[in-house]
């Protein structure tokens, strides 16, 4: 369904510095109407910024846009909406605090001389909602209380609403599951049909095949491939492209568990009293557990649970057999715990702070002699694992908040890298992070285990909970129906069990 | 939100969540389960206190109108106070501009035009030279990048001392006839400044729960970034806010001045730490996003029946004192409960 | 100094001695410190002074921001040490705790004219120049007991200042031992903090908690134009009001005698006038005037009449404007 | 950043991004190319503001030691102030504290066990006094989960309420033998006040950029959900620094009460403020998350200063006031435009 109408936005020699980091360094690519047009990259590759200053939120240092063949410059969003680009953002800018609805219409407010009109206002939140295939959202609902997932179908709402000829999606499908994905899918068809053009941004290869139209792969922001044909170009060529190398096993081999390896996490009976009840869970060192279930069915309320930072209303956990207290994140770390959160920026980084003291915060003491700080050996041994796990830009002065979401995924990772979990609980460890890094992430958290770590991993990718783990377990609705060694179990099992009772 | 969560959120000076939105008539009244159930009861218990100790002398109409008095021109300062703090701001030099525009409005040079003319001159000057203070607020600290506790310090200084300077600190006895008459006169046994203090809080109401300007603010003050992204001008939006509790200090000025028939440089004292708390104390986030009036109101509320019920028990200061700082923590650990309840 | 100085504008020139004192002599340096200027009384303290120093064409007054902060008023004396100033007239804001930089301006050979609220130590000023709070308290309670004469059950209402100062407590404790010794007492007190709008508040609710009044004591005539603005907007006026400190606004109503202020009791704001003048006579070594004493007395306590509309004629002069 | 980004971050309270870390001893003294450049400017051109009018007077030693001594009572409790903002906080009861600290200190029980032991015991009264008050607003705040605003604005009522009834409203006089000798006197020619000072700002330094407690005070006030999950004790952390700010107010008024041989309901008046303005222009964030203890000891000097070159040159009041909000506007700018060019 290429359509060969002319360029619709065209891009050339776009360039876009930060304070130390050339973002952007010579873009070149152009969208047409109707067309589902792809970007490739690794993290830091620059598509974000580059989204950015399609949309006028950032100001391109040197380069030209052309819209409809006119040379233009978006010097705000605004003036981007006027002309009918509207873009879905990775870091998902909500207003918490805000209404479902008042988020929709930020900025387009729904109004008569400054009047909202609120009524009107919902109403075609509801619309929107219901034609992304979520009903269950009410327009009412504090964006803030909604789960992550919800959350990126309220921005997709917020961007249909702008009627855009073109629609930008950074990353829309990173915190959606299998059944969401497919509505998206299904909404972005009916646009290009009308016309719309989509500037689609995934780290899912698979994805791209099936709804893109053409691919642009970016590399340390530049253009080294474009109007590639999303449907025939090969795997192996994309891979290479965007990393510069060749790739041919994502997920790495995995050893048996030994079963008389000693039993390092015990969760019994645990329930928090709202969500979900009657967990049990048992790992062995050495062994990656899966969690695999709809998104909102609980597993991240279940690790944190497990982790102290929810109180339990019932049940134990125990660590080598020390029953840990109920509530204390505290406990938790000292007997060995690690948790990657799901929202790596509010829970997970201190963003103005610098790569190495992210990395050293939950390790302080093990640098410390009568609490006073050997600030060298801090960043030696940050350094030293930034390198391994390829964080870019390097420098482990940087502050955070500069790097891309795969590299600070990364930096959380490396926290617990650093602190010699027995117990590493990751939840959505690979959401937002390259098809290279992701590799780079299987194989350390394999080495982990091997290096009799137990593992607990919560992904909405089903593939990567079958890749990567030894058994899986599946959650429905707050209750674990499932449990099993990963290679008795396929995709297409696990998935009726996830949708079981689901309208799927 | 879980036990824990909570306790970090409230770290984050971030009150127990509850919903901004669907509020409708409820809002600003406060509905029975809604989120100012705290504030109503701590105001209720106020309330029994004060007929319990002072009795008829606190049930008195009279004394609710001199409540309401006593609660106008701070209320009025609270109000513009609200959407500063909801939009992200902080203005510690509200009590100095309060100042500023009662001794500008109260000049001979003013009072001889006003003569002249109409009293109402003596009204547009105080709000001219508040909305001008808080513009060059707004102006600083949207434009000039500075940081806005450090900016309305600073304006707080120039204000008072430039009020001082104008007035050489002697205080401007208002001469005017037909503008205390105006002032001092009621609407259905209502005086007129409480008239204005209710007119000051619907309107305050109705823009941030119902307008544009309104639904921008919680946005400028909840995430900034989003806010710009979404095609938000927020730098001209934060001009806006300031200006608009210049205003309402302007207003609280030419309030005071009818109150007390004076211009001076020393009104308004402490009026920041009075605002922000009645304001903070009502359910609006330090750290903006999330604001209410009808929550501010009520803040402006439980402080004057406060001192009105201390005042009729004859209670020393110092007593006074202690007793403010256990109500006020009584009331927010009560509005933070009842609100968890209802709200999680 | 003479019998009223500033009824002689100019330094005054009726009788001799003065004019001796006030033929220009050795250039004095003096440095003057007072409280923020944050009411009518404690501006027009410093504006005498200015105003007073200003008549001398031997006198250089150095004047420095007022403040509350004892921490910032000790450093404002130590920087008129440095400066080896040849006098420094000092109000305090707190007479105790600026004691001990006093002393070391003593030490210094400097002299210190103390005013208002005294220091907790002799050698800390070569003089004292002091209202009288106590003797304001007795002479307001004493005015309202001759008014009110025979009431049984009169019910009188206090409305005073910053209830944190000393002087506050001085003033009370005058007032409630005149009221004792005609059988009445203070039915309602409330505190204000000097201001125009503090007094309105403070009065506003005063006015709710007593809903009959007697008389009514104000110890602070700036915070009394709130009090009558509170008055005026009750409607009430079954009682008389008796100011403090003595401002010209009050006594003009007294004058006129159609408001609630039947009279006011003198806290001079002429007090830091007093002191440079005591400085520079201490420093050029001058007596004062109509004594025999050949030196600076060590203490110069003012009165605290009562002024009622019989007498204001002759106090109007010397009021401050609030 | 870009230009738009960075107005929106100033917006939110984000000074220009600085670097916090490998501050070095430069970090201390302020490299010249660093992040307090504008402050030492600042400061700079104060002093040479100084020489210019006031001359000898100004640039005489005796005058420099005055400035400190100044400097010193205010300084102790803005570095703690320093810890407290930098952990996400803010306290409004510092003044409130020293002045219960100050009378608890002094009270003639306290004194008679003095001088039957030794004058130490009123320093241990002070500090423990200041510590429990830090305690009390520390539980509140990290357990009770009442907004720091609020529940430190109830301690300042509550405690100069206390304040005023343990003094009776009276000046307490100190006849301790010792005591004001031992704070009297100078070490090498710095008064022991000055060096106090500088004990616990350098003290503070180390603690806040060297050792644990500081690198979680940062990482607590820049995002304390993060913090938490990191498996850092957030509320206990918030208990410490609000009791170690106490403590800081327990020692100035120790100082306060050498400096004046009295304790006071009325000492440090306004100190809350006077500290968070010395603390926010020294460029730590007001929002938590960076903190600078050398740009607090700058910022307590800049204020310090500029009352020294008014002290000397007998500038009218209210001018003064004008001038200095002048002056805070143009140093903020200054400091800005500064560490952008050099941090960015
Ligand atoms: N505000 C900023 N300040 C400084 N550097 C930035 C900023 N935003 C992005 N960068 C840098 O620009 C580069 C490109 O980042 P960008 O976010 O565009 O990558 P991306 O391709 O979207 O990566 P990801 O797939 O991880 O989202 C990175 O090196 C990043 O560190
Ligand atoms: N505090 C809360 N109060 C009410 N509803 C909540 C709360 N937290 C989460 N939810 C609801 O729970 C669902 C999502 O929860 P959550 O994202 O934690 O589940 P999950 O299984 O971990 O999914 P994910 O795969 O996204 O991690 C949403 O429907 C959301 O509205
Ligand atoms: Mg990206
Ligand atoms: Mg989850």
């Amino acid at each position: 369904m290429t359509a060969p109408a002319a360029a619709l936005l065209s891009v050339s020699g776009l360039v876009k510095r930060f304070p130390g980091v050339l973002a952007l360094q010579g873009v070149d690519f152009d969208v047409r109407a109707g067309e589902v047009h792809c970007l490739l990259g690794q993290n830091g590759a620059g598509k974000s910024t580059l989204i950015k200053v399609l949309s006028g939120a950032h100001r391109p240092d040197e380069g030209e846009i052309r819209w409809r063949g006119e040379v233009v410059s978006f010097g705000n969003p605004t003036a981007a909406m006027r002309s009918g680009v509207a873009a879905i953002y990775q870091e998902l800018d909500l207003v918490a605090g805000l209404s479902v609805a008042d988020n929709v219409f930020l900025g387009h407010e729904l109004s008569t001389a400054g009047f909202s009109r609120r009524a009107e206002a919902r109403r075609r939140t509801r619309a929107l909602l219901d034609r992304l295939g979520h009903p269950d959202i009410s327009p009412d609902r504090d964006v803030g209380r909604l789960s992550v997932a919800h959350q990126q179908v309220v921005s997709m709402a917020r961007a249909l609403s702008l009627d855009g000829q073109l629609l930008i999606m950074d990353e829309p499908s990173a915190v959606l599951d299998p059944d969401e994905v497919r509505v998206l899918f299904g909404v972005i068809r009916e646009l290009t049909a009308q016309g719309v053009a989509v500037v689609y941004i995934s780290h899912r290869l698979a994805e791209i095949r099936e709804i893109g139209d053409r691919v642009t792969v970016l590399k340390d922001g530049r253009t080294v491939a474009t109007g590639l044909p999303a449907r025939e170009v090969k795997t192996s060529e994309l891979i290479a492209l965007m990393t510069g190398r060749v790739l041919d096993n994502v997920f790495p081999d995995r050893k048996p568990v030994d079963p008389a390896a000693p039993e390092v996490l015990v969760v019994r009976g645990l329930a928090d009293g709202d969500r979900f009840r009657g967990v049990d869970l048992t790992v062995r060192a050495g062994e990656v557990v899966g969690l695999a279930g709809l998104v909102g069915s609980g597993r991240s309320e279940i690790l944190e649970t497990i982790y102290g930072a929810r109180k339990a209303a019932e049940g134990t956990v125990a660590v080598d057999g020390r029953p840990l207290r109920r509530g204390s994140v505290g406990a938790a770390v000292r007997a060995g715990m690690g948790l990657c959160p799901e929202e790596r920026k509010s829970q997970g980084l201190l963003l103005d702070q610098a790569v190495y003291r992210n990395i050293t915060v939950s390790s302080l003491s093990s640098f410390a002699r009568f609490g006073f700080l050997d600030d060298r050996a801090e960043r030696a041994r940050s350094a030293r694992l930034t390198e391994s796990l390829d964080v870019r830009p390097a420098g482990v002065e940087r502050v955070v908040r500069g790097l891309s979401g795969g590299n600070q995924q990364k930096v959380v990772l490396a926290r617990w890298l650093l602190r010699e979990c027995r117990v590493l609980l990751l939840d959505e460890p690979t959401r937002g992070v390259d098809v290279g890094a992701r590799s780079e992430i299987y194989e350390l958290v394999r080495a982990l285990a091997d290096s009799g770590v137990a593992v607990v991993v919560v992904s909405s990718d089903v593939e990567e909970v079958l890749g990567l783990a030894d058994r899986v377990l599946v959650v429905r609705e707050g209750r674990v129906v499932h449990d099993g060694p990963a290679d008795e179990i396929d995709e297409s099992r696990v998935l009726d069990l996830v949708m079981e009772g689901h309208a799927a | 939100m879980s036990e824990d969560t909570a306790a970090v959120a409230a770290q984050q000076q971030r009150a127990p969540v509850a919903k901004d939105s669907g509020s409708g008539l409820s809002g600003l009244l406060g509905s029975p389960a809604g989120r100012n159930t705290g504030l109503v009861v701590a105001l209720v218990l106020l309330c029994v206190g004060g007929v319990v100790t002072a009795g008829d002398r606190f049930a008195d109409v009279d004394n609710l109108l001199t409540i309401l008095r006593l609660a106008a021109v701070i209320g009025v300062v609270s109000v513009g106070m609200t959407f500063v703090i909801t939009g992200g701001g902080i203005d510690l030099s509200v009590g100095a501009i309060v100042a500023l525009a009662s001794v500008w409005a109260t000049t001979l040079a003013t009072q001889g035009i006003a003569n002249d003319t109409h009293w109402i001159v003596i009204v547009f000057t105080a709000l001219l030279v508040g909305g001008a203070c808080g513009l060059v607020n707004g102006v600083l600290i949207a434009y000039g990048r500075v940081v806005a506790f450090i900016a309305t310090l600073a304006s707080l200084a120039a204000a008072r001392g430039l009020a001082e300077i104008i007035s050489n600190r002697k205080t401007q006895i208002v001469n005017v006839p037909g503008f205390a008459a105006f002032f001092d006169a009621s609407v259905l046994g209502v005086p007129v400044l409480v008239v204005i203090f209710a007119v000051v809080a619907a309107v305050g109401w109705v823009l941030l729960n119902r307008t544009t300007f309104g639904r921008r603010t919680f946005a400028v003050g909840g995430n900034p970034e989003a806010a710009r992204l979404a095609g938000i001008d927020v730098r001209r939006h934060t001009v806006w806010l300031y200006t608009l509790l210049g205003l309402c200090c302007g207003l609280a000025a030419v309030m005071l001045i009818a109150r007390t028939t004076t211009g001076s440089a020393t009104h308004g004292g402490l009026y920041e730490l009075d605002a922000i708390a009645a304001v903070v104390i009502g359910g609006t986030l330090l750290t903006g996003g999330r604001g209410t009036i009808a929550g501010t109101v009520f803040g402006v509320l439980i402080f004057t029946t406060l001192s009105n019920v201390f005042t009729l028990n004859n209670l020393s200061i110092s007593a006074q004192a202690v007793a403010k700082g256990a109500i006020i923590v009584v009331a927010v650990l009560l509005q933070q409960r009842l609100a968890r309840r209802s709200g999680a | 100094t003479g019998n009223t100085p500033e009824n002689n504008q100019g330094g005054g020139t009726q009788d001799g001695v003065k004019v001796a004192n006030d033929e220009p002599g050795k250039k004095v340096v003096i440095g003057f410190s007072a409280p923020a200027a944050d009411h009518g009384w404690m501006a027009a303290i410093s504006n005498a002074a200015k105003a007073e120093a200003g008549k001398y064409s031997d006198v250089e007054l150095r004047v420095v921001e007022g403040t509350n902060d004892v921490n910032l008023q000790i450093s404002q004396v130590e920087t008129f040490i440095n400066d080896k100033v040849d006098a420094i007239v000092l109000l305090p804001f707190d007479g105790a705790a600026l004691t001990p930089v006093a002393l070391k301006a003593m030490k210094a050979g400097i002299t210190v004219i103390n005013v208002d609220r005294q220091f907790d130590s002799p050698f800390a000023a070569r003089s004292t120049v002091l209202g009288d709070n106590y003797g304001m308290g007795v002479s307001a309670g004493t005015y309202v007991c001759e008014r009110l004469k025979g009431k049984a059950g009169a019910v009188v209402a206090e409305i005073a200042g910053i209830d944190s100062l000393p002087l506050t407590q001085d003033r009370s404790k005058g007032f409630a031992q005149a009221l004792a010794g005609c059988g009445l007492k203070v039915n309602n007190r409330v505190a204000a903090e000097f201001t125009v709008e503090s007094g309105e508040r403070a009065a506003a609710n005063l006015l709710q908690a007593a809903p009959r009044i007697d008389a009514v004591w104000n110890h602070d005539d700036d915070q009394g134009v709130g009090v009558a603005a509170a008055v005026k907007n009750s409607g009430r006026s079954e009682f008389f009001m008796v100011g403090g400190a003595g401002s010209a606004n009050v006594m003009r109503e007294i004058k006129a005698d159609n408001g609630p202020h039947k009279a006011t009791v003198i806290y001079p704001s002429t007090q830091g006038a007093d002191g440079v003048r005591l400085a520079r006579l201490a420093v050029q070594g001058k007596a004062l005037g109509d004594l025999v004493e050949v030196e600076v007395p060590r203490q110069v306590q003012l009165y605290a009449p009562v002024v009622t509309k019989d007498n204001v004629d002759r106090y109007l002069p010397t009021a401050f404007e609030s």
